[in-house]
């Protein structure tokens, strides 16, 4: 079955880094969203777009998981954008919290330019 | 509730394993939406059928390979009801809402998301361990 | 056949309603994607998943509400899986294709497409009195 | 359960007459599409399309509905053409052999123009 790490790609607009993830956000994108994050890290970022798909499924498992990296951003005092998500996880975000400590917005574009 | 005698009943028995929770995300959308439900309250009911499905799969369940996982829906008086069963012995504890500020500052473990999104996006839920054994969580959405 | 311990069988019990194989349709299309079926092999497998499950529900359980039809899929061996049951006896007749200029000529009645699409669609086909009571209709789409 | 007939726009374009199809082609489309069909009749057509939305569920249900209209067309002598469906419903109706008594376009613009 599918059950694989999500594709990430990481780039650089200008002193804003965009985690491009692909695929759904569940416990089992643990071990690829912390790796980026790492490899996001060694750029010596301070403002982070995490940029998901709309379509993407996400779970309590992908909340935690998210929740985690947000727990590393707010230690290192980076600044977070999540982008794309649909308007059915904008709300779950909300209740759950975590538009505390990122900001949302509807495109990774739009992320960067609020961001930088 | 009284059993009471719908011919809309569907029945799905999932394999005791994280994913699956898919299938049952996909069946009910679609009979939510013949039913009638809105496109937004729908997505609410993927998500609690999801996160019922996964708790019974790892909590319930305790994540033996050979448990299943039934999930029952029906409409009766303009109200989806989803009826997720797992063989286990229901809750140990108090579940409490999670606290983020306590997560972030790592005082609290990330866990608890699941319980909070069902009671908060469902219109009513109760959690019954069942006199034969197994346990159910019963979730309810109203079509207006 | 022999059964095999497969854990990823999933089983969907349907209403004798024409409209709930949508529901079928549905569940098969996200679990066939879960186990990387491609996007045009999965519309054939909604549609030979579709017409089996309104035979079913027609032919097999002539219509009555109160039976039920039962469909159960899986994975093995790099193929999708898919029985529909009814309480039925099965075929009481050969089936012959479909023949649409004599159709269009108002020779022979517009029937006979639900058997036409499934043996034209699936990998491989079976319809099967069951020793039990019953007919099921096994159908296999492989994978790659 | 919405098992509703389909709401059906009939629409003049030129010489054409498009009947504009919402909703899933069935056994519970057969009322409405005879209905709608009598209708454009009335306008004395020559050329039909059959706009159908290319996200409808069409099943041999729906198929024995669409032959019939074709077979009141065929001894009319009307010109044909079905457009909007996708792929994989494109694919079935050449396998069940509409293709013989419709043409296909994508579009019902395209399809206006062809038959115009
Ligand atoms: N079906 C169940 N059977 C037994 N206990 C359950 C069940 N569902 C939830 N629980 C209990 O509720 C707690 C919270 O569940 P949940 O909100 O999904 O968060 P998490 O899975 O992160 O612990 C679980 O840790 C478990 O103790
Ligand atoms: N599950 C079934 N049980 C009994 N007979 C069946 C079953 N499925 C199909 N048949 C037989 O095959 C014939 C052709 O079915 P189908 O191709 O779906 O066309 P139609 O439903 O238009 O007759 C039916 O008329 C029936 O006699």
């Amino acid at each position: 079955m599918q059950q694989s790490a999500n594709q990430i790609h990481i780039k650089s607009r200008g002193d804003v880094t965009v985690l491009d993830i692909r695929g759904d956000i569940t416990a089992f994108s643990e071990s690829s969203l912390e790796e980026a994050y790492q490899k996001a890290n060694a750029r010596d970022t301070a403002k982070l777009v995490l940029q998901i798909e709309k379509e993407a499924y996400i779970n309590s498992g992908g909340i935690a998981v998210l929740i985690q990296i947000l727990t590393h951003t707010q230690r290192s005092g980076q600044r977070v954008a999540i982008s794309g998500i649909s308007e059915h996880f904008k709300k779950i975000f909300k209740m759950v919290g975590i538009t505390k400590f990122a900001e949302i917005y509807d495109s990774p574009e739009a992320a960067v330019q609020n961001l930088g | 509730m009284q059993p009471e005698p719908v011919n809309n009943r569907v029945k799905i028995v999932l394999p005791n394993t994280l994913g699956y929770e898919r299938v049952a995300m996909a069946s009910l959308a679609s009979f939510a939406k013949m039913h009638g439900l809105s496109a937004d309250r729908i997505e609410d009911l993927k998500t609690i059928v999801a996160e019922a499905a996964i708790n019974a799969m790892q909590h319930g369940n305790c994540g033996r390979p050979d448990a299943r996982v039934t999930i029952v829906f029906k409409v009766a008086d303009n109200t989806i009801n989803v009826k997720v069963t797992d063989d286990g012995n229901g809750f140990n504890k108090e579940v409490k809402d999670p606290d983020i500020d306590r997560i972030i500052a790592m005082l609290d473990k990330p866990v608890g998301f699941g319980v909070f999104l069902i009671r908060n996006l469902a219109d009513r839920v109760e959690f019954k361990t069942l006199p034969e054994g197994g346990h159910v969580v019963e979730m309810l959405i109203s079509i207006n």
